[in-house]
């Protein structure tokens, strides 16, 4: 592993949030059905053009999950994989558990996105423990054992400035081998067998800057 | 721009059936079974099909008929032997179609594991038995299981009472089946469907089969009820 | 195997069918859940008393199956395993066909009672093949390997006058030690580690004409 | 004579559960949580439990106050870090209390199985993760696959909308959540219910657990809201 360290306070800026989100929501194609991870992927949805009709699936049984309700119309009985309280949309439906696990277990989720601390060249993801505290996996292993396409919404660098994207991910794996593609502040990037190949790179960072602070083979 | 799975007609439904195709049929008996769209195949001449459903067909309709056609080189089945079977005696006796027999339950499990993303699991039924033949074993806590994979389909064939334009089904009393967990196992499920009604119309605590599972519903009234055009002679086509 | 083949003409009568499904009707507990066989087992149903209430499961799908509907209720849509129309009780429910076997095979189902071609001392069942024709198993083999007690309902002999009760069965097995008791037109017995034990007699034949027209040790 | 599975009070529902016991407790965060029936569980002291949930409860009520108690000595979830979680991580951190994570689909499904009858199954989760460590491997068509085992339990705690004197169950919204499945896997199914009706009054096509996976009911008509309850301060006993 390459030691990449860098001082946060240098670091250029990339895109915002919202930008990688509505990046995100334009690679989402007509009549899919998509899991968004908790957190900054909720985002995503905000973003869906209107050329397109989005179905979002909540692990906890709900499918056809709408936006967050109106303070008087909070239902406890209704939530998301986040535990707060969101709508169902006309078509949706309720089922259980294991019957809205069999949906991503079983190949039936087109898309999900989650956040990362880190992704290995060979699409190795790690999300869901930083080796330390209380572990808790969550759906996150079903997820990316079974989507048809894992998709990343993440921050190029960690906090402290060290790169996300890594030769080999040094925290416990939710799944090997499970990313197709990352977006992050600085690129969006597919795994393929070759390293990192950059599909669309930050207008302000060029393909140099982005390989300094990425651990792992960057190419155009 | 709007989900709508409802296509106009039967060619544009079946447009992408291959020769070759593995095809879940649903139905118990004729209780759920898609005759319209099995007889959209007989019009399609689409051949060396493997069907996988309960039955082996009755009489010269649906199943029947599509067995009666030649367009079926393969059947997986619980039980092929029908009171009012006919077409499939007639080819099996000849050697002209090929069988085989699993447990109506282990059926039903295969089915739902593929839909499901599950390669295999054991299970007692048949342990000791000549399905057990072949099988790996296993034991857990003392007691002997045997292996069964997951069973996947190219398409799966379903008849539903009510959907909507995103594909979410309800059957009707005991037609509803082997149909769910057929749309669950195959890579496109084509669905006939008696009423469709606007997606605000079906509650989401009623739903059995969610859209995610169906990818084309076409709009079939008033379907032929097999017992009647059975007794009334009917052949298809 | 002993060589046992009876003259059907000089057999001793035993129980009708009717009588047999009231001995069975009346070792079925109250608030059991049950699934008959097609056939001869479908006439337990008639002889449930009424100190209890007790649940049908056709594995197709319906618990709380009721009885057989009047000409103008028949709804093709409504069947039993046999596919013959049924009705369904108030307190009944619909389910697809791998929720009904996970009744099944789960262990869910208290009792169900099948036909047999032969059962043997060790309680095999074979009631599924006669080696000829062609093989169609339907739900037999899910219900011996998942029913928590199963009955076979039969006469004690052949219509050939061979024994049904035998050291072991020449049929392919539907199950390996399975059934639990048998109600035969003659007596109604155990399996146990010893043999058949015979809990019931019928009152017109010792326990010697039993043994000699059973192929397997008989005790009382 | 009737079946009739509703139970008078706390002290019957909960007489046959015992020291030791393995229960399943439904619900995703407070979302179908059968509160009720856990602070009858710490009225009667029950201890050395080992809990199946996919969470290890909010604040200090229901599971929470379950575990603030001392009366679990093991809890086996997805999800052992909630926002709101407290006696949880107190004891965790102190070691006296154990943890067995496992992911949410794989618990889902391994609950399934116990109630299907399937003792072990083959899955692509948790493959080439930390949670994969000494369990069986196969290859399926290429594709590496590890096994898990069904989950079974003594009792299950379950909490549904409306049910009717045999049991069948229907829930609310996404509170239905892993309770069906937990029904399915408990030697003893023990419900807690808003609203019972006559058994004509729930239409079978819409019963989501069948009576056949429920033995007791008890009727709780204004259950505690959790998150209301949490920001009251209250703490049970």
């Amino acid at each position: 592993m390459t030691n990449i360290n860098i001082n946060t306070n240098d670091l250029i800026k990339g895109w915002d949030r919202n930008t990688i989100a509505s990046k995100i929501a334009n690679d989402l194609p007509h009549s899919s059905y998509v899991n968004l991870g908790i957190g900054m992927p909720e985002l995503v949805s905000q973003y869906i053009k209107e050329d397109r009709e989005i179905i979002y699936h909540s692990e906890n049984g709900l499918l056809g999950m709408g936006p967050s309700p109106n303070e008087n119309e909070i239902d406890l009985d209704l939530i998301n994989a986040g535990k707060k309280p969101v709508t169902i949309l006309p078509g949706g439906s309720f089922c259980h558990h294991a019957d809205s696990f069999s949906m991503i277990r079983g190949g039936h989720i087109d898309y999900c996105v989650l956040g990362a601390m880190e992704i290995s060249v060979k699409g190795d993801l790690a999300n869901w423990s930083t080796g330390k505290g209380i572990p808790a996996v969550g759906g996150a292993m079903d997820l990316v054992a079974g989507a048809k396409n894992v998709f990343v919404m993440t921050q190029h660098l960690t906090k402290e400035g060290r790169p996300k994207l890594v030769q080999k991910c040094t925290l416990p794996l939710t799944g090997a081998a499970v990313v197709s593609r990352i977006y992050s502040d600085y690129a969006v990037l597919n795994i393929t067998d070759d390293g990192f190949k950059v599909i669309e790179l930050n207008e302000n960072i060029t393909i140099e800057y982005l390989q300094s602070v990425t651990d792992g083979n960057i190419y155009q | 721009m709007q989900i709508n799975k409802i296509k106009k007609d039967m060619t544009e439904i079946l447009s992408d059936v291959f020769d070759g195709a593995t095809i879940m049929v649903g139905g118990f008996g004729e209780a759920g079974s898609p005759i319209e769209l099995l007889h959209g195949l007989i019009d399609k001449g689409t051949r060396d099909l493997t069907i996988i459903a309960n039955n082996s067909g009755n009489g010269r309709v649906g199943l029947g008929a599509l067995i009666g056609q030649r367009q079926v080189k393969k059947v997986i089945c619980s039980f092929a032997r029908s009171a009012k079977g006919v077409t499939f005696p007639e080819l099996y006796n000849k050697g002209e179609i090929e069988l085989e027999v699993v447990p109506q339950g282990t059926l039903a499990e295969r089915i739902r594991a593929a839909g499901s993303g599950i390669p295999g699991f054991y299970t007692a039924t048949g342990v000791g038995t000549p399905l057990a033949e072949g099988k790996e074993e296993k034991f857990f806590n003392g007691k002997k299981y045997i292996l069964e994979e997951a069973l996947r389909a190219d398409f799966a064939f379903v008849k539903a009472e009510t959907a909507d334009r995103y594909g979410n089904l309800t059957y009707n009393k005991t037609a509803r089946n082997f149909n769910p967990i057929m749309c669950m196992a195959a890579d496109t499920s084509l669905v006939q469907v008696k009423n469709i009604l606007e997606p605000s119309e079906i509650n989401p605590e009623h739903v059995i089969t969610p859209g995610i599972f169906v990818q084309s519903l076409i709009n079939i009234k008033n379907p032929i009820i097999e017992t009647n055009a059975i007794e009334e002679g009917m052949t298809y086509p």
